[in-house]
């Protein structure tokens, strides 16, 4: 499908959702007021409707807004979406019968810092198909083929086309892609624990602490965060580089298990900080130990709130 | 006052001349991996050609983490458990080359704060006032700028010693304050020159292709309340997620939060920056939030910058146009419409 | 350029270092404790002028800082008192100090009670709970035979739960047997032993509060005994100009600058904390 | 000058280790004073962040223990922590932390014996891998002239 014929099933069932009550609002995306950008839009009306659009400009997880929303939602959905929302429902932040979930085959978002990596010079318009970007500034124009410039995250994406999980699905069946072999973790595993320190710490030294991560994270619901504690307070909240990166192994253990690899985290960062080197790093682990992958299923727990008695016990005396 | 040139060989030996023999830190625009940020950097690392800097140059003055005094806890020496000041002594003036007229705008709006009517923040003071500060005029205004639509220009001047653009590769630059001229014009590589009639004409130029003021009569003249209780807060905050990135890369947030931290030995009081998108950032000790959701938080921000500020500082906007927050705000909450919605 | 008042700049950030000279038990729960201070370097207290309504930034070395009104008045001098109930990670601590200790005061800080616009008034003060302090300051101020006659009656409603969550006993119970103040202390809930009265705040203003005509009140209490005093007052007839009261917010620097404390374009650190009813109906109720 | 003697914080279940050390104590099995306890109710009530703050405050190893599996005094506690230590352990090595910090067992409050071999066994583990000077916070520089 087109993008414009995308947007215009989008259109098409968020009236419909709306009309026959299955939603009170379709949370969506709508065109962005400058350059490469989209907005989350929550449609409620069926002019608000007309608005949404799809896109590959898309930088957060959708399902980031579900916990405790009130009322019936429809959700447009890409896969790690949808994924995210069956992970709530699971988790019990979202009631299953308030969720319809309308996937959208979805082939990648793009990485706005990718793009001005290669193309260095001020966009002041980007055209964009299921294929392509075009961009154009003061004088040029040039055309960017998306896969060249595709996240990292949805470049072995497992769900590129969520249609076991979709309440139903806009667009055909994405070609599926080979999953993250970690073959960059698994060299690096293989270095000396100065060097793995040092990389890693290398990743989050210009780490601004303002927490886009977090707040942009669909697993990032709890009320009171650990590193807002006080009493005691857990985390310095200066730019100490400890600090700093306590924050960041403790923000990605609490995901383990839970993080469907969306990329929201890195595609809002302010200083594009590759913060999901730290969440695959239990990602791979998590799959080998439990062959567990988060949001794919309803009914199965998630490996950190369960436990097999003879779970592997190698590591303790 | 004096207008100078510098000639595109003489560049390298005039930047290293702003640092007076190493007396001064020259902070010009560089990469730092693949950001340009306002830094401390080697004269050949400056670059001329960027739209702007990715942060805003106010860690120069305020920076990120920041400790204001120290104590030690030692009984037989003097004064244990006594705070004693930090890095007011001997505080190493900067020079900034290549700070942005709006930016530069931008750290005036700060220091109307940082100085008010009733306290003097010393650390801010000494840092601010001991820089000389070279602003680079836009000839090439980045997709999201907008200075002139709140009273802004390529060409300010406001809160510059000197403004310069680029010229054949090398720089044109006009001193605008005495101490400015006085700084320049025995500077290695610089040549006395007449370039303010061409820096007129490029100013209305450049302002020409911008956008035009963005209207904020009524948000000037309604009542406080009367915009706070505009319905249009709660959709915008539908989507905000209170990440705060907005507040970390604009030039006129100036909110920190004091913390101290000790061992066994002393212990030092800094202060780091803060956000008001933060829910703990106006939390009561009972658990009392006078800002319980987003909503609350989001809208403090723009009527702060949009309508207090404006209401403290004669009328100047507390947003000076930089276009930051408008391109890296993860869900597009564009300032420029958030205003409007404002106007009514 | 500035560098020539660098080193006679005034750092508002640093605290006057002082020693914890005398410290109470305040009320029965133990959660409020009164602390007398005395400055470590002689002149500070001078510099330390301040006036009834004020607060400081309470400094302990370490933990961090708490913005806490002045309960002592200018007029005794020697000390500032304040008192600090346990809530949080610095006001706790501070709970397990010991006269004598070392810790820094920070301040004044914010407005006093507009006192010079009051003289000529009969004055209706209003306290619940702990928040008597700024308001005892106030009341020792202007019994002062150097202030008093510049004011006209003066009555005192203050009220607590029960008798053991009233502070500054030994000061009202010399207070009621003067003929210059008013005073009237209620508590919450008939309670043995105790023979004064009973009922809530609001109910005992109603009862005792003097007519609006150039009177003027200062209430400081909990937020709930804030909502329900306030009508009884404008019930009564007292314009919104003399209505006034002191809010709290989080603080960090007391300054204006560090933000977090504002309502809408005042900062309850430097323009506050003690507004009129006629300037807080302006404002959003973010306090 | 003398060998490196590690600072290792311990995080014994009260239930077991906690109870096989007080018994290694009374049995007179000798075994290295190089930990500082921290008794909990169960390891499962053991937070990831806890063992980080040890490290990050300046310890040189973590050892955990508690009751072998099976035999939680509140049934699965063991069970559910076991799972994440496995993922805390992983995380924190491949992160760079040596392996060889971060010890975990299982010691019931009868094993004194195990106490005494697995205490020795941890404490010669940290030592070998040197002072932790990648992990934790750096020392707070107070910048004050008298006490440098």
């Amino acid at each position: 499908m087109s993008l414009p014929e995308i947007n215009t099933k989008i259109q098409e069932t968020a009236k419909r959702l709306l009309k026959e009550g299955k939603a009170e609002v379709v949370i969506g995306y709508r065109q962005g007021t400058a350059p490469m950008t989209v907005a989350p839009h929550f449609a409620r009306t069926e002019d608000d409707c007309n608005q949404l659009v799809w896109s590959n400009f898309a930088k957060i997880n959708l399902a980031t807004y579900l916990p405790k929303f009130p009322g019936k939602v429809a959700l447009i959905a890409k896969g790690c979406d949808a994924r995210s929302a069956v992970g709530q429902v699971v988790e019990s932040q979202i009631a299953r019968e308030n969720l319809y979930i309308v996937g959208v085959a979805c082939n990648g978002m793009v990485d706005v810092e990718l793009i001005q990596a290669k193309e260095p010079r001020p966009v002041f318009t980007a055209e964009e198909d299921m294929a392509t970007i075009k961009l154009s500034g003061e004088g040029w124009s040039t055309s960017l083929t998306k896969d060249d410039v595709l996240r990292r995250a949805c470049k072995t994406c497992v769900c590129r086309t969520p249609k076991d999980i979709a309440d139903e699905l806009i667009g055909a069946e994405t070609p599926a892609l080979s999953p993250d072999d970690y073959a960059d973790l698994k060299a690096l595993a293989a270095k000396s624990p100065e060097e793995k320190m040092a990389y890693f710490k290398g990743l989050v030294k210009d780490c601004l602490r303002c927490y886009a991560c977090r707040n942009a994270c669909p697993l990032c619901y709890c009320p009171v965060c650990f590193v807002d504690e006080t009493r005691p307070q857990w985390l310095g909240k200066s730019q100490d580089e400890m600090d700093t990166f306590t924050f960041h192994i403790l923000r990605a253990f609490h995901c383990s298990g839970r993080c469907t690899s969306c990329g929201s985290c890195e595609a809002v960062c302010p200083m594009d900080i590759k913060l999901r080197e730290f969440n695959r790093i239990l990602e791979e682990e998590v799959q080998r130990d439990w062959q567990y992958v988060p949001g794919l299923n309803w009914e199965q727990k998630p490996p950190l709130t369960t436990y097999r008695p003879d779970d592997e016990a190698e590591f303790i005396k | 006052m004096a207008e100078y040139i510098v000639k595109e060989n003489a560049l390298r030996n005039f930047f290293q001349a702003l640092t007076e023999g190493g007396q001064r830190t020259l902070l010009a625009p560089a990469k730092v991996g693949d950001k340009l940020q306002m830094v401390e950097c080697e004269a050949d690392k400056i670059t001329l050609d960027f739209a702007n800097t990715h942060q805003s140059p106010k860690s120069a003055f305020f920076p990120q983490t920041q400790k204001l005094m120290a104590f030690h806890k030692d009984t037989s020496k003097s004064d244990p458990f006594v705070y004693k000041p930090l890095g007011l002594d001997n505080m190493k003036p900067t020079v900034l080359f290549g700070i942005r007229p709006c930016d530069a705008k931008g750290l005036v709006v700060a220091d109307k704060v940082f100085q008010n009517n009733r306290f003097t923040d010393p650390y801010w003071k000494t840092a601010y006032e001991s820089s000389i500060k070279i602003g680079l005029a836009c000839t090439a205004p980045g997709p999201n700028c907008f200075c002139t639509g709140v009273g802004g220009s390529p060409f300010s001047e406001t809160g510059l010693d000197a403004l310069a653009y680029v010229k054949d590769g090398g720089l044109a630059i006009k001193a605008i304050t005495a101490d400015a001229e006085e700084f320049l014009k025995g500077l290695s590589g610089v040549e006395a020159a007449e370039v303010a009639g061409e820096m007129a004409e490029l100013k209305k130029a450049v302002e020409a292709k911008m956008p035009g003021p963005i209207d904020m009569a009524k948000v000037a003249s309604g009542e406080i309340l009367d915009i706070f209780n505009q319905p249009h807060w709660k959709d915008t905050a539908d989507r905000c997620l209170n990440c705060g990135t907005c507040t970390f890369v604009c030039p006129t947030c100036h909110c920190f939060d004091i913390q101290d931290e000790q061992n066994e030995k002393g212990g030092v009081r800094m202060r780091n920056w803060d956000t008001c998108m933060s829910w703990i950032y106006t939390v009561h000790g009972t658990g009392h939030n006078p800002r319980p959701t987003k909503t609350e938080r989001m809208r403090q921000r723009f009527m702060h910058k949009l309508k207090y500020i404006p209401m403290k500082q004669d009328g100047d906007c507390g947003c000076i146009g930089c276009g930051r927050c408008v391109t890296l705000c993860p869900v597009n909450i564009d300032i420029r419409e958030v205003a409007k919605q404002m106007n009514g | 350029m500035g560098k020539e008042d660098r080193n006679i700049m005034h750092n508002p950030y640093l605290p006057y270092p002082v020693r914890i000279s005398d410290l109470r038990i305040e009320t029965e729960d133990k959660n409020l404790r009164t602390f007398k201070f005395e400055f470590l370097n002689p002149g500070d207290e001078e510099k330390f002028a301040y006036l009834p309504g004020q607060f400081a930034e309470l400094s302990v070395p370490g933990q961090g800082e708490i913005p806490i009104g002045i309960a002592s008045s200018p007029t005794e001098k020697g000390y500032v008192m304040f008192t600090v109930n346990r809530v949080g990670q610095v006001s706790s601590y501070m709970h397990n100090m010991k006269v004598g200790d070392v810790m820094g005061i920070r301040g004044p800080l914010g407005h006093p009670y507009p006192l010079e616009k009051l003289e000529g008034k009969n004055i209706l003060i209003i306290a619940g709970g702990f928040a008597v302090t700024t308001l005892r300051s106030t009341i020792v101020w202007m019994l002062q035979p150097e202030n008093r006659s510049k004011y006209g009656n003066i009555d005192f409603v203050y009220g607590a739960r029960m008798p053991g969550l009233l502070c500054f006993k030994d000061d009202w119970t010399e207070w009621q047997k003067r003929s210059d103040i008013n005073v009237h202390v209620t508590i919450d809930r008939e309670a043995p032993g105790w023979t004064g009265k009973v009922g809530f705040v609001p109910t005992v203003t109603k009862e005792v509060c003097p007519p609006p005509a150039n009177t003027a009140a200062i209430i400081c209490g909990p937020p709930v005994m804030i909502k329900f005093t306030q009508p009884v007052l404008e019930e009564a007839g007292y314009s919104h100009d003399d209505i006034i009261m002191s809010l709290e917010n989080r603080m960090k620097c007391g300054l204006g600058i560090c933000g977090r404390c504002n309502v809408g374009p005042e900062y309850v650190c430097k323009d506050g904390p003690v507004f009129t009813l006629t300037q807080l109906n302006q404002l959003p109720k973010e306090y | 000058m003398s060998e490196f003697e590690p600072k290792i914080v311990a995080f014994f279940c009260n239930w077991c280790t906690y109870g096989a050390a007080d018994l290694a104590g009374v049995s007179r099995l000798e075994y290295p004073p190089n930990f500082r306890v921290v008794r909990l109710p169960c390891t499962g009530r053991l937070n990831p962040k806890y063992i980080l703050e040890a490290f990050k405050r300046g310890a040189d190893g973590v050892w955990v223990s508690g009751c072998h599996p099976g035999d939680c005094h509140y049934i699965a506690g063991n069970y559910h922590a076991r799972r994440k230590f496995m993922l805390l352990h992983h995380m924190i090595e491949a992160v760079g932390v040596e392996p060889g910090r971060l010890h975990f067992s299982w010691i019931s409050s009868a094993e004194a014996t195990k106490f005494q071999e697995v205490a020795k066994e941890v404490v010669e583990k940290v030592r070998a891998c040197g002072p932790n000077v990648n992990f934790r916070k750096a020392e707070l520089n107070l910048g004050l002239p008298e006490v440098a």
